[in-house]
Parts: structure tokens; C-alpha cells; sequence
């Protein structure tokens, strides 16, 4: 991406202090996207990190690169603007699930169909952490928190659903406790053209710890997730020794060898779709890795490129000659 | 009885100072249209002049009925004119709801030329009259010209191929050929302007001419009206080379030039709303200027997207109408704290929520000074008029990128739609003011303040200037802090910035004496209104005087000084006496007269000198 | 739904002029629901048409109902505070295209998560009409306005797609031209337990003018599009010669007697989604009919259970008591 | 040199009348619980008392930082006491950071206990702390009291089955029942809280009691200390059941009661955001009570489905802080058009934007009374206290239903987090203000108002009665009308109601003689603060009275009176004068001092005694 091919991870830190609660799956996150800048060789001087409000929005303010800490939910109409402004920026957005979709739906699922050209990291820990504890959009429905003491009532979105519903070009999800899954996806998300939507379960210790340990724990995540790779055939198992394949409207569990391949690039999103429902249904792994992956129109390039058009045909405006236009007439 | 005017044989040319016609007619009579061309070719001709499009609310009413019915007010004169005129001299209107929804207004003894062709029983009923209005007295003691148009259109175009309905929708072009005969005035421009409207469809070409041409003959042939008037050029206009611009047109304009003389990209981030929506089209049609508009999901990704564009170094605006502020005021308090340049176009309608969408009110100014939470101040501005209002945005332009801060810029949908003859402007006179980004990182801090209180500007991409900035209280390295003095001494920096804004301002105007019994202080759409009540009120031999307030806040430092030379100061204004809030509570020993009006309408001036003379008298 | 049975269409409209532009799609669509109100028997004092802003939101005016004609995009969440109150009131939101999914956009996806039981109609003309013609989120990418002079850029939403992946119970679509397919549709919606959301394809003669005719069109509609009948076969074609079934990922046009049988309640709303994203294919009818319809917790139920559970268990609240508690000490 | 206290063998018990104790430690430390503990049995010892917690910011910092400390002060008093003190007596210090952070504010001379065990050199380093200050002079001039708590707790915890570090987390309970002995308190309310509070946890119940009794023991057995302290009873007191609340808490009871006496459902849309969030969460344990809440998707939706509940014939209630109100301001327009009952709670924080979300401010006033596109007015009141809350809180509910009018109720991340003793108010003495629904169509209109210019409410449900209102400007049919006269009485209307609340206010209480040379003018959780100021400035013989504003908008129709009684009036605000500003609008004939502090925390007695003597001498 630039000539600094020399920095290290340790360039891109910044130096506020770290102020997560200890044990917080931030911490990972943040280390594996200094680790990624660091590999790709970004040059910090063109990266600008956009966040909203919430534990994992503090995230600019540790990144040794341009930062905005914005409002709450706000981040994806802040990055429009940097992007259209200059599309030339390598811009990544920080949020939560509650800033993305809960105050933030509106932002999120618009800039997902406009595919403005970046990267958004949706922390999802199934809580408003900044807040202490209340319930938020990804939460199971039942869920006790202060504000649902008798259980949440509100039925969940499914991020990934909502992005493909959305129209986004790009979903993924990956997990804070695995660093080279999440550097695989940050590479991916990184690559792509466009709006990439990075779902990462991340682990709030103080208010909602270890939410994801019966589909992620070590020693069952082999079994309850598959990991989507473009191209490869989707196994899953302990010894891999089982596969996923269409059946009908269906997804089933069939051998390894009966495995259907997995493509994020079909022209319709309907199969991401299939596959981000799997997690509803307990006798299907939930996926992670890639669900979507196509290409489109980028909005800020193509702001951009009808300026460029509008002056290649009509030449660059001249202002006096704009107010001069029309029916002019002459007092004297 | 009812006067009905006989025609004469004898046809007069008489002078006139000034006149006020008004144009009314159901929503598709093309009412708007018909008001332009009159406004155009008046121009052309060299009158001063002035006008007040007055359209339905939204939504298409059915045909015939009151609430469709679309106005367009013009003055016209050879001297120097301020307000588009208190009532008209002559009332045209093309039915029955046109009619009785505007008689009010009419002058006594005013000229009223009615469309006979549509008072039918159906039309009556459309317009909820019991009674046919030109037979059941009501238009006694006006001077009644009856025109079947109807009919006359259809006779003029009888060699025509349009279908009867197309023809029909000529009838305003005959409407205002016959004007045109009766004031005098020449065809040409109208002509010519169909010829390049209808450029592609030749035979509407032919026919809307044939019909201006055929009114305009009626005038002479049928002998309707006892003489003919006209409106000599006026000696009071500047020399120099002018034409009509709205309010919109004239910000679209000073948007593209005030990011010029800053030396920035302009990028609007707006979402259609009336009466703002106009400036959003307007600018997306600039795009060979490197203006790059975005219509996006609501007011505040619009507001949000404009400071995302400052952020990143390039002239962020918004534009939008009262209930769009009202979302916009959390992400304006991130940039008044970020320290961030923005300009925030609010073109007022009327009333609160959503109220009056396509009516004039000034009741946004509270809202603009204070309506954000925390102590978060920002400059305000106003426009006064058109053609003001490309200035007042360039300076606009200029104190956000000045002083950092996002400057909010209040008009209305008077100024908006409203057109002016505008003198158009020297650029080359225009002072530039352009940004300096800072790029030396060398004892470079985000929040260090200039002479001015004003922080210097990164633009994301500069090698080792990386910074973060957010809405957090910050010190003025730009990260966190929590420091009880820190926020005290940053608040205070943030208002003292604001109002070193006033040090920039030119000397208050006083027109007239500087010393006096009644000054009359206006800010907004009501200038011309408050300037020709003054002028009338000083030749009734009244001390009065009159300041414009263009920059709202904070107030101009010598506005004490001013106020020290009358014994009250009268703020006439349409909401219910905001600004008169904000100056006692900036003045108090000051006697501010808060003349309030909150009906959708402007100040008639008669009703400005008649509260003058009130205040006075007692 | 009462015993007010005797009404007739004429008791359901208002007093108030109808002020819509002459041609436009609306009138129909009102007459419908007018006439849907006086087929099923429903008291006029128990419903309530609430909307945002917009032509469409004009709707409540013309209704003899309760009516509350709120402010822009948020119709979604007074319907929620009007239903928590009182699950009692028949609530339907009439809304644009610009009202629930630009502005609205958020409130709009989470009504429909949160499955409250209500009737969303949304006349979606394709443009911004009471604002005099920009263009929508439901535009085309290309779609010449006042503020799309070069072609909008912007990827539009699928209004279908976009309610599945917000996780919503009924979707289904139907067409302003059709008013026995309106009749059917509404119907269906009306039963619905949960929020039930219509799209209603709809003309706005002024702005965007039969923008549908491509597909809707008496001529070419038979051939274009598809009617989704639950428990029904999938056939289309002018001579309903024709059939859908899915073949792997895909859904393809078959032959009418090997058609697939249409089932909008399977568990994953996948296959639901799979149709709506056939408007994007010039090879496949664009579905109207029933997307999907499933039963789930409604909240403005859901909501008053928990009250009633709590006063069941822990008896109804005694405010003297509750104040008395803790830890109270005495002076005198 | 430090002066290091030395054990001694005498320990005389000597009486107090006051004593202003702050606890400090790492956010992990548990000095929360330590402070309501210690304020819970000074309560039940008698005393009067006041608290101030003061927890960081959001997000947990490191531990042993700087922003990771956490206070929590409290005055308990033999005396009638206002406030939580200006100044601590003793502070308790459980490392460097917290040592560091709180030194400067303690009184000269006076007492710290520290614990020595967290002043190991990686402590001083997170402190960031280049000296040890127990050795380094930071402590001369104070007195000292080392103790190694990190060890003491092992120690005392030696028989325990706990893992050390549980054994660790209950220092704080060893600490305090070390302050216990020093203050002479009994240990038993705090026992029996442990017991309930693990008691699905017994060996933590068993290691806290013992922690405590341990601490306690320490006092005698260790000889730290020169003598013990009592502070009586006090006698100020009015007699009564007491309890500790504070302000949320009060503010959700309030709503419940309010409700009652309306005879209504409380209906509570709301989105989480400190310090707000409490609230929502108050309530959402009341179901029980019939209490709807609603957790929406943002303060938007919050405030729009409380209004849908209140069209519903509920009462729909919305709480918030400063970004959350920025963003309701549209949905209140709405609210004021439709003219529906809503109750709108803002609990403010400090700063523009963001700001600092976990300190105090009143700076959300001006955006309460004018922050709403168009002319929007509407009633807004301010806590004083936490137990105040829930008296305005009712109030703000009676007006909302009588007026049919949205109300706004500020309060302040003071208030809400304090707690003070709250004497239980007899219920039965409270005024029921029943709503009766209008269900008679019979000369029925939307807006036709009553003798209060309120207008009837219809719930849907109703046989006959149905309507449709909006946003849109509306004739007393609630039809839709753009008619000028319409429009300019219909806000006439909405003035005129707001300004008759001011009708239903008790007089205005002047504290202090009726006449003098200073009045005092305070609103919000100031109250405590200048009432000490206030009589403390008597004291030393200033002729100074005291008003404390509830009612923030409409102002008291007798304010103007009471204000003529003094020379000038003193406003004190935590906010860049914004109460003052409203002052001088209404009345700007009396002199207005403001007296502004935006520092994120209270005013001190001491400045504004200053103040006073200040103007005084002057
Ligand atoms: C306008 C506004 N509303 C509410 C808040 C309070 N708030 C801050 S963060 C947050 C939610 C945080 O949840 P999430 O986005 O999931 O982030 P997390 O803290 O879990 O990383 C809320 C409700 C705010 N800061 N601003
Ligand atoms: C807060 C706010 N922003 C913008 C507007 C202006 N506005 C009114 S309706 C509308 C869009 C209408 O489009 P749609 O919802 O598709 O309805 P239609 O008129 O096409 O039926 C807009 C932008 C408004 N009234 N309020
Ligand atoms: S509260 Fe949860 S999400 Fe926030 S920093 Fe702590 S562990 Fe992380
Ligand atoms: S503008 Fe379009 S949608 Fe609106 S009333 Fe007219 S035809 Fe209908
Ligand atoms: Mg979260
Ligand atoms: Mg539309």
C-alpha cells in the first residue's frame, strides 16, 4: 500500500493509554488490526479510523493513524463524507453492535447499499457495554439484563442477515479469540472493493462473558461452526469429516466428500443468506469466514468519477460565466 | 351591482410610479410561470422591481378548489422599490377560488381581470361558493374586466393540431399577452424564452406564442380596458449588468464561491425537505465546479457526512428546514466541539414540527442560537433578501474556515423562492480568505489557538500529522481528559472564539439619523418591508431609523453604541419575538418593542409604519 | 372482527377532501383498504392509521378511523408506543418509500424485528413525491432527478429483502393497478399475527409515472412477474404455462407442472429471500404475493405478558410498600 | 518531612458536629459500596448527612491509573447540613492514584489513611509518579495514617478457603469498619447488608463480616490513631420514616406516583446513555406496577413511542441525557402541535457533544426551553435533590395531563447519583389530579380548550369520537389549515396555555428577609450548596436572601415582585449562564449577576460565600 514497508505493529499504536476492562476482547482485536496495518505495509498518514460511541468505539484513539471518535451510531455517515471527500483515504469504521444496529441501523444498512469503500468492524459482544450492561439488538431473545429483567422480548437481528438484506457486497464474521481467523478476514475485508462488513464476536467480561462459548469454546467450536473459505468446499467437524451441501430450500449436513463448494460471489446474495440463517438452527454449525464477496459500484469513487465526467464534458466550471448565464440585461 | 367595464373606443397611455399585479390561478395554470415572465421582461425593460410566489401547500390539491389555488405578487416601478407590495393594483385571476381567496387584498378600487371561462355551477362548487361572485355583488367597487380565456384560447389556437386539452394549457401565455398590452410591455423575451423551453416539442412552441401573441392583440381588438399604462425604467437601480436570481439559487452560488475563495472543495450533504430542497438540486447540477453533493438518509447522516467532509479537509455543508435543524443539533454540538468548519443552511418554513412546509416564518432563531445541548455556541447569520444571500454565504464561508467553528446561515422560504433583480457581482473584488493546512508537525498541537482563538487544520493524508479528535472534552493536545480546569478553560476558549467572531464584522449601519426616537431593528426576509416602512414613516416626519442585522450571533460589538442613540428599538419579526429575546438578554438596559406576526405571510408595510406610528404617538 | 357489520366502505372515509394528484395510485390503494375495512366487519373507533410524512402519509386523513399523522421516517415507533399501550387498537402504518427506508429506515427494521402486530403498507412509487421528485432509496442505480442529474449512484434497497434480513415475520408485495390482488394481500396481512409489511408497488403520475410498466403492464405482467400463493404451486406465464422450482443455490423456470409448492412459513426466512431476489434477475419474475409468513412473539404482546406475569408473581404493586422498603430508619 | 503518626495509648473520645469523610480508591476497589455504607449507618446513627460520588469515566481504566479512581465523599452531621462539604476532613486513600488525585482537596490539616501496601513501585508508576508521596514531603502538613491494608486483609482472612484474591477484594470492608471505630459507628447495618446481599454466597458473607469486625478491631488492638470521634444525632432532622435515595431512583418512583394520581399507565419509551440509564432500568423493575418500558433502538424511537402511548390515552414518559434531547427535539415539536401529555426526562452531564458523560452540568437549560425548530414552547422544571425528584417529577406529570403539554424535567448527574436521607412522604397527602377522557361527541372539537387553554383528550378505543391530528398546522377541528389568521392564533394559543402553568405555582418562597442588598437565584442541584452559602454569608452579617427556582419555564408570575426587594440578584449555574440569559430576557430591568462554573463539578460553599462578599464589598 505505500513505501513504509518497514513499520512494525509497534508504529501503529498510539500513545494514549489502553483503557478496556482487562480481559476485554478488544484488546486482541486492536492487536490483530496493528498487526495487520504492519503486514499490508498501510501507511498510517492515509488510514483514518471512524467510530462511534461505546467500549469498542474508543478504538481510534489507540491507533497511531488519523482518528475520528464521533457520535453514537453516526460513524458510517461520518465515513461517507471522508470517503467522498477523499476516496484516496483508507477508511476503517470501529462500532458495536448497539451503535451499528441499534441507534446506528439506519447509517449502517444505507452505507452497506451505497458499498461506500471501507472497512467496518462491528464488535459484537450482544451488549452496550459503555453503558453497563443493558440489552441490545443482537441479544438472544429471553436475555436478562437491568433493562429486561424478566428477559428481552425483542426478537434479534442476525448481522450477517441484516447486511445481506441490506445489499452490502462484503459479510464476514470472525471470533476475538482466534487472531489468525481474524487476520485472514482483516486481509479479506482489507481486499475488497467496497463495503466490507466484518462481524467479530468479541467477549465483554463485565457484563456478557463468554456469551459465545457454546459455539466457540475450543473444544466445541470444531463441531458447532464451519469456516466459509471462497473456492473451498464447507467442512466442518472435528476431523473435518463433515461437510455442508444444498438440498432443496435446505442446507444439510452431509459427508466432507459430498461437500458443496462455497462461493460468496454468486450474482444473487441468496446462498450468504441461507448460510447466515444456519445459525438459528441448532443441528447446523454456525458459520464464520466469508459469506459475501462481490463487486459493485463504490459510492465515493463514483461521486467522484460523475465530477470528473461532468468537467471532461462541459469543462470545469467557470463561475463568472454561471452568473452570467441566463437572462442577464444591462441598466446603465 | 357589480361595475362590469364597458369597452372604450379611446385607449390612453398613461404613466404609472409603480404597480403591483398579482397572478392567481389553480396549481396547474401555471400561475409560477406566468409571474416569471412578467418579473423577466419587466426587467428587461428596467424597472425595479420585487416578488412574492405564493404556492399551495404540497400536495396537488384537486383542481378549482381554495387550497390549490397558486399566487405570484409583483411590484414593478420606475423608483427605487423594497417589498413586492402590501396589495395589489390589479388582481388577475383565472377562477373562482383564485379569485375570492385573493379579493381581500386587492386595493380598493383595483383593477380585477377574471377568467369568465371557468365560473361554471362545477366550478362554483369546486371553490365551496354558494353564489356566483361575479353576479352576487362581491366585486363591488372594484374595476371588473371579464375575459371568457377559456373560450379565446381555444379561438386562437383553432389552426392548432394540439389536442383541446394541450391548448387549454396556453391560456396563461394569452393571460399574459394581454398584460403585456396593458402595461406596455414587450413580447420578445417571452418569446424567446418558449423557443428555448419547449426547444424540442415545436408545436407547443408555436401555440404558447400564438397565444401570447393573441392576447396581447386582444388587448387593441376587443377593447376591454379603458387605457393602457406604463411603468417608465427606473433611474434608482446601480449601473450594471443584472438578472433574477432566487434565494436557493443565490446560496447554491455562494457555496461554490466561498469554497473557491477558501481554496476548498465544497461538499453538501443534505436530504430534500421544502423549502430547502432547491439548493441541494441546484448544486447537484454544479458538478463541473468539483462540487460533490450527497443525497443521503436523513437530515443527520446528512449533517454527519458534511462534517465527515471537513474532517477530511474539504468545505463540509448541510442544508435544510426547521425539523431537519432539529435532528442536526447533537452531530453540531461534535463539531463545535471537535473545532471542525461547517455550515449549516437553514431555510425556515413555518410553524413548529411540521407546521407550514411552504409558508414564511423566522422561527428558527432560537433554535439556531441555542437549541443544542451543553454550552455549544455558534455564529449565526441571516440573509435579508436574494440577492443578499450569496454574500451573506461567502462570509458564512469565510468565518468557518476562519475561525474552525461550523456557522449556521438562517433563511426562509420567502428569500428562498422569492427573485430579485441581482446586480451581479465583481468576483474579482471578492476578498479571498484561503486555508492554510497545517503539515509541520513541529510544536504542532490539534487544539493550539491563533490570535483569533482559532485551532489549526490537518487534512487526513499529511505524513506525521496523524491526530485524533472526538467529542470527548479534550485538552488542547487533542486527547481525552476528564481535567476539571481543562473543561472550564476549553468552554470558555470555545465561546471567546465565537465571539472574536464579532471583531470581523464591518461598522453597524445606521440608515438614517443616528440618533432619533425609534429605531427599527430587522434581521431576515424583512428588510425591504422594514426599509420602505421606515422611508414612509421618515416622510410622515417620524425620527425613525433602521439597522439590518445580517450576523445574528454573536451580535456586533457596536450595537450598544447604536442603541445608546433612540429612546426604544422595535424588532418587528415573524415568530413571536425571538431575537428580541436574545437582545435583552444581551442588552438589558436597552427598550427593545417586540412587534411579532406569525401568520405564514410577511409584514405588509403599512402594517410596519402604523405600529410605528402607534409606538410614537403614545 | 365487531358486530358493527353493517358498515360500509363509505363509514370509513373521512370528511376531508382527498387532495392527491389526479391519476395518482394512491386514491386506489385508499379505496382498497376502505373497502377491505368494511368486508372484514372492523370497528372504526378500534382502528388507528397512523403515518410519518409523505403523500402516502396523507392516508389517515381520508380514513373515519383514529389517525395520527406524526413527522418523518417514525411512524415505526409511535405505532410501537400506540400498540405497548394498548395491543387492543387495530394499528396500520402507511408510509413511502422515502419515509420507511431513508429516513425511517431504522425504525422501520426494527418493527419488524421486534414483530410488532401491526400492518405496514408502503406505497412505494420509487421517488420522493411530496418533496417534488428526488430520487428514493428504492430508485434505480442510474435513475435521472433533480438530484440525480448524472444518474443516481446509489444501490437501492430490495424493500423485501431488506424486511427479511431485518429478521420480519409477513413480507409481501402487491401492486396499486390490482385491486383484487391488493383485497387478497391486505387480507393476508390483516390475519397476520406481527408486524405484516406490504410493499405496494404504486404510480406517481407526476414524478415517476408508470415507472412499473416494464413488468406490471397488462401486456407483459403475465410473463414478468409471479404470483407467490402459500400452498400453492409457482406457476407464471400468460398461458400459466410456466413454473419455478430451486435447483441447488438457484431457483430456475421450469415447466408449470414441475413448479415447486410455494411456502412462505419455513423456518429459515431463506427461501422467502431467494424470491425477493429474483427482481434482480431479467431472466426470473419478479414475485408479488406472500413472501413469508411465520408466527413468532409479538412485542406490544409481549410487553404487557411480562406485566401481567410480574403482577401474577409478585402481586400488584403497592406503591406505599415499595417506597417503605430498603433500608428505612426512624427519627422523632 | 512527613509527619508519621505514631500509635498512642490514650484514646479519648471526643464529639464532632461535622465531619467530611472522602473514600478513594481504584474503580476495582469498591469504594462505592464503601461510601453507601458508611452514609447508610450514619443515617441510622441519626445523623443528617450528604454524598457526593464521583466515579470516572465510562470505560474501566487501568487499574491503579489516575482515571481510574474512584471517590466517594460524604458530610454526616450532628447540625442541618446542605451539602456533601466543600473540603474532606479525611480522606481515605487506597493507592498513589487515589492518594494524588484527591490530595489538594483535603482541608489543611487534615486526616489521610493510607493504604501503604499499594505503594509499591509499579504502584507509583500507573500513578504516574516519578517520588513516593509518603515519603517524598507531598504529605507535610498532614496527618497520616499508614496502614498496610493488603496485607492487614490476608491476615485477617488467614483461616479462609477464599483464593487470595477474593480475600483481597474485601480490603474495602476492612478499611471500613476501620473508619467505623474512628467514628464511633455501629457495625451491625452493614453486617446485615452483607448477609442479604451474598446470600446465595456465604463464605463471601463470612470473609466480609469478618474483614469488617477485623478493620474495626484494628482501631483498638493497633493503637493508629490519637482518639476516636463522635458526631451525635441530630436534632435538625423533621421526625420521621426515613430511607436513603437518590435522585433516578426518586425520579422513578415519582413517575409511578405521578401516574397513579393521574389515574394513567406509565408508559417509558427510552434508550440506555449515562446518567439516564438508571431510570429506564428503575422502572423496568416495576412491572408489577403496570409500568410499561420500553428499551428503544435509539432516543428518536423513545420519544416517539411515547407519544404514540400517550395518543393511546397512557402517559408516555422519555428519559434521557444531552445528545438524547439534541435528537428529540423534532418528536417534541410534534408533541406541542398535537398538544399530547409527555413527560421528558433529562438528566444533564457536562459538555458540548459528548463532553464528559460522567460529571455534572446544567448547561441542557437552554436547550430545554428553546431548542425546537419553530415557535415550540413548553413547561420545563428542575430538580433540586434527589428526594426533591420525586416531588417535581409528580409535578411535571400534573402538568403535562392538565395542559395537555409535553414537560420537560431537568435533572443532573448530581442528583441522580446522590443519595441523601429522604423522609418518607405520607401518600395519602398527595393531590390526585384524575384525567377524564373525553367520550361524548356532542359539541366535541380536537382543539376546543377549557377555562386552563388546554383541550380535551380522546383515547382511541372511544365509540365516535375518532380524529386524526399531526404535525401539520390545524383549526380548532383539528383539520389541517394554512389559514393566516388560523395559524397566527393557534400559536397564540399554544403561548398562552404554557404561560397559564405558571398560574398553578405556589408563591415564591423567599428565604431570608423580603429586602436586601442580594438575592440569590438558584435552580437545580445547587440548592444544598447555596443554601449554605447563603447562610453561612448571614452569619457574617450580609443582607442576603434566597429563591430556588423549580419552575425554569414559564418563570413564577411573582418573580418580577420578589426581584424588586433586592439591589442585585446572583445566579449561580453550573453553565455558561444560561438561566441568567432567560432572566434578563423576561425581566431585564433587574440587575442580574451570573456567577458560571463548568468544571464537571459542584460549586463549593466557600465560592460562592466569596462571590457574595465580593459583590458586596464592591
Ligand atoms: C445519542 C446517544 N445515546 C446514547 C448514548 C449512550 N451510549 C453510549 S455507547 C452505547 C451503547 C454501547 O453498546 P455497543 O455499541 O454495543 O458498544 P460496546 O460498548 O458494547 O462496545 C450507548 C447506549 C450516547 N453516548 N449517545
Ligand atoms: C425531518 C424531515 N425531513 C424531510 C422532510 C421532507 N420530506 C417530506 S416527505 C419526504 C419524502 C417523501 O417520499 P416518500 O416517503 O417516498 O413518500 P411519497 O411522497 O413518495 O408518497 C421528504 C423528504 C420532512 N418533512 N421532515
Ligand atoms: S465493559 Fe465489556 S466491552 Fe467494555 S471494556 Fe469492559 S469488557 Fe470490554
Ligand atoms: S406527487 Fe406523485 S405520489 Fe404525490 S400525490 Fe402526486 S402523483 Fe401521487
Ligand atoms: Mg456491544
Ligand atoms: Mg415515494
Amino acid at each position: 500500500m505505500s513505501n513504509q514497508a518497514t513499520l512494525t505493529k509497534k508504529d501503529f499504536q498510539s500513545d494514549q493509554e489502553v483503557r478496556w476492562c482487562p480481559g476485554c476482547g478488544d484488546y486482541v482485536i486492536l492487536s490483530a488490526i496493528q498487526k495487520h496495518m504492519a503486514e499490508v505495509g498501510a501507511d498510517p498518514s492515509k488510514v483514518v479510523f471512524v467510530s462511534g460511541i461505546g467500549c469498542s468505539s474508543r478504538f481510534p484513539y489507540y491507533m497511531n493513524t488519523y482518528g475520528f471518535h464521533t457520535i453514537h451510531g453516526r460513524a458510517p455517515a461520518f465515513a461517507t463524507g471522508i470517503k467522498a471527500a477523499n476516496p484516496e483515504l483508507d477508511v476503517w469504521l470501529v462500532t458495536g453492535d448497539g451503535d451499528a444496529m441499534s441507534i446506528g441501523g439506519n447509517h449502517f444498512i444505507h452505507a452497506l447499499r451505497r458499498n461506500l469503500n471501507m472497512n467496518v468492524l462491528m464488535f459484537n459482544n450482544q451488549i452496550y457495554g459503555l453503558t453497563k450492561g443493558q440489552y441490545s439488538p443482537t441479544s438472544p431473545e429471553g436475555k436478562k439484563t437491568k433493562t429486561s429483567p424478566m428477559g428481552a422480548i425483542d426478537r434479534p437481528f442476525n448481522p450477517i442477515s441484516l447486511a445481506l438484506g441490506a445489499n452490502g457486497t462484503f459479510a464476514a464474521r470472525t471470533l476475538d479469540t482466534d487472531s489468525k481467523h481474524m487476520a485472514k478476514v482483516f486481509s479479506a475485508a482489507h481486499n475488497h472493493q467496497g463495503a466490507a462488513f466484518v462481524e467479530i464476536l468479541q467477549n465483554c467480561v463485565i457484563f456478557n462473558k463468554d456469551f459465545y462459548n457454546d459455539t466457540v469454546a475450543k473444544d466445541v467450536r470444531a463441531e458447532k461452526t464451519i469456516d466459509l473459505i471462497p473456492g473451498e468446499k464447507m467442512i466442518f467437524g472435528t476431523e473435518s469429516e463433515k461437510g455442508l451441501r444444498v438440498n432443496g430450500w435446505d442446507v444439510e449436513v452431509c459427508s466432507a466428500e459430498e461437500a458443496d463448494v462455497w462461493d460468496p460471489g454468486t450474482d444473487s446474495s441468496a446462498p450468504a443468506f441461507l448460510m447466515s440463517q444456519m445459525d438459528d438452527d441448532p443441528n447446523l454449525p454456525m458459520p464464520l469466514g466469508i459469506f459475501r464477496q462481490v463487486e459493485a459500484t463504490c459510492y465515493d469513487k463514483a461521486v467522484n468519477q460523475q465530477i470528473d465526467e461532468a468537467v471532461a464534458n462541459e469543462g470545469p466550471g467557470d463561475l463568472k460565466e454561471l452568473i452570467w448565464s441566463g437572462n442577464c440585461w444591462e441598466i446603465d | 351591482m357589480t361595475t362590469i367595464q364597458q369597452p372604450g373606443s379611446e385607449l390612453p397611455l398613461q404613466q404609472l410610479e409603480s404597480v403591483v399585479i398579482r397572478f392567481a390561478g389553480d396549481s396547474g395554470d401555471g400561475m409560477q410561470i406566468t409571474g416569471s415572465q412578467f418579473t423577466m421582461t419587466s426587467a428587461l425593460v428596467g424597472n425595479d422591481l420585487a416578488t412574492l410566489p405564493d404556492f399551495p401547500a404540497e400536495i396537488r390539491a384537486p383542481v378549482g378548489t381554495r387550497p390549490g389555488v397558486s399566487g405570484f405578487q409583483l411590484q414593478f416601478s420606475a423608483n427605487d422599490i423594497h417589498t413586492p407590495g402590501d396589495a395589489p393594483d390589479v388582481l388577475v385571476a383565472m377562477n373562482p377560488a383564485a379569485l375570492v381567496v385573493n379579493l381581500s387584498t386587492l386595493k380598493p378600487g383595483g383593477l380585477v381581470v377574471v377568467n369568465t371561462g371557468s365560473f361554471k355551477a362545477t366550478d362554483l362548487r369546486k371553490a365551496r361558493l354558494e353564489t356566483n361572485p361575479l353576479e352576487d355583488g362581491s366585486l363591488d367597487g372594484f374595476r371588473v374586466i371579464p375575459v371568457d380565456i377559456n373560450q379565446r384560447i381555444l379561438d386562437a389556437l383553432a389552426d392548432s393540431e394540439l389536442s383541446k386539452k394541450d391548448k387549454a394549457r396556453c391560456k396563461n401565455f394569452y393571460t399574459l399577452g394581454l398584460m403585456y398590452w396593458v402595461y406596455s410591455r414587450p413580447l420578445e423575451t417571452t418569446m424567446e424564452w418558449l423557443a428555448v423551453k419547449f426547444a424540442k416539442k415545436p408545436d407547443l412552441v408555436d401555440a404558447n406564442q400564438k397565444a401570447l401573441q393573441a392576447g396581447y392583440n386582444a388587448g387593441d381588438i376587443h377593447e376591454l380596458f379603458q387605457g393602457r399604462y406604463e411603468v417608465p425604467k427606473t433611474d434608482a437601480l446601480p449601473a450594471g449588468t443584472y438578472r433574477n436570481i432566487n434565494g436557493n439559487q443565490a446560496v447554491a452560488l455562494g457555496v461554490v464561491a466561498g469554497a473557491q475563495l477558501a481554496g476548498l472543495r465544497p461538499v453538501l450533504g443534505s436530504y430534500p425537505i421544502t423549502p430547502a430542497s432547491t439548493i441541494l438540486e441546484e448544486l447537484a447540477a454544479l458538478k463541473r465546479f468539483g462540487v460533490i453533493t450527497m443525497q443521503l438518509e436523513d437530515e443527520i447522516a446528512a449533517v454527519c457526512a458534511a462534517i465527515g467532509a471537513s474532517f477530511a479537509g474539504c468545505l463540509g455543508v448541510t442544508s435544510t428546514s426547521g425539523p431537519g435543524m432539529a435532528l442536526k443539533g447533537e452531530a453540531m454540538g461534535l463539531a463545535v466541539s471537535a473545532e471542525l468548519p461547517l455550515l449549516i443552511l437553514d431555510i425556515q418554513r413555518a410553524g413548529p414540527s411540521t407546521g407550514m412546509p411552504t409558508k414564511v416564518e423566522q422561527s428558527d432563531l432560537l433554535q439556531a442560537v441555542f437549541g443544542r445541548n451543553g454550552d455549544t455556541p455558534m455564529p449565526v447569520l441571516a440573509a435579508s433578501s436574494p440577492a443578499d444571500a450569496l454574500e451573506v454565504t461567502i462570509d458564512a464561508c469565510r468565518i468557518a474556515v476562519e475561525f474552525m467553528t461550523p456557522v449556521i446561515f438562517l433563511s426562509d422560504n420567502f428569500i428562498a423562492n422569492g427573485s430579485e433583480p441581482w446586480l451581479l457581482p465583481d468576483l474579482d473584488t471578492l476578498k479571498e480568505f484561503p486555508v492554510e493546512f497545517a503539515t509541520n508537525p513541529e510544536g504542532h498541537q490539534t487544539y493550539k489557538r491563533d490570535g483569533k482563538g482559532s485551532r489549526p487544520w490537518v487534512k487526513p493524508g499529511t505524513p506525521n500529522m496523524a491526530f485524533r479528535i472526538g467529542g470527548l472534552e479534550k485538552d488542547t493536545d487533542g486527547n481525552i481528559s476528564y481535567d476539571p480546569d481543562n473543561h472550564q478553560s476549553m468552554t470558555d476558549q470555545r465561546h471567546q472564539k465565537v465571539q472574536n467572531v464579532a471583531n470581523t464584522y464591518p461598522p453597524t449601519e445606521v440608515v438614517g439619523e443616528t440618533k432619533g426616537d425609534l429605531l427599527v431593528l430587522g434581521w431576515g426576509s424583512s428588510k425591504g418591508i422594514i426599509t420602505q416602512a421606515t422611508i414612509d414613516s421618515r416622510q410622515a416626519g417620524r425620527r425613525v431609523s433602521r439597522v439590518h442585522l445580517r450576523n445574528v450571533w454573536p451580535l456586533p460589538n457596536d450595537l450598544d453604541e447604536v442603541f445608546d442613540g433612540f429612546k426604544a428599538i422595535l424588532v418587528p419579526e415573524m415568530n413571536v419575538g425571538q431575537l428580541a429575546r436574545v437582545l435583552r438578554s444581551e442588552m438589558p438596559h436597552h427598550n427593545f418593542i417586540s412587534y411579532s406576526k406569525v401568520t405564514g405571510q410577511p409584514f405588509l408595510v403599512s402594517e410596519i409604519t402604523e405600529k410605528i406610528a402607534t409606538i410614537l404617538e403614545n
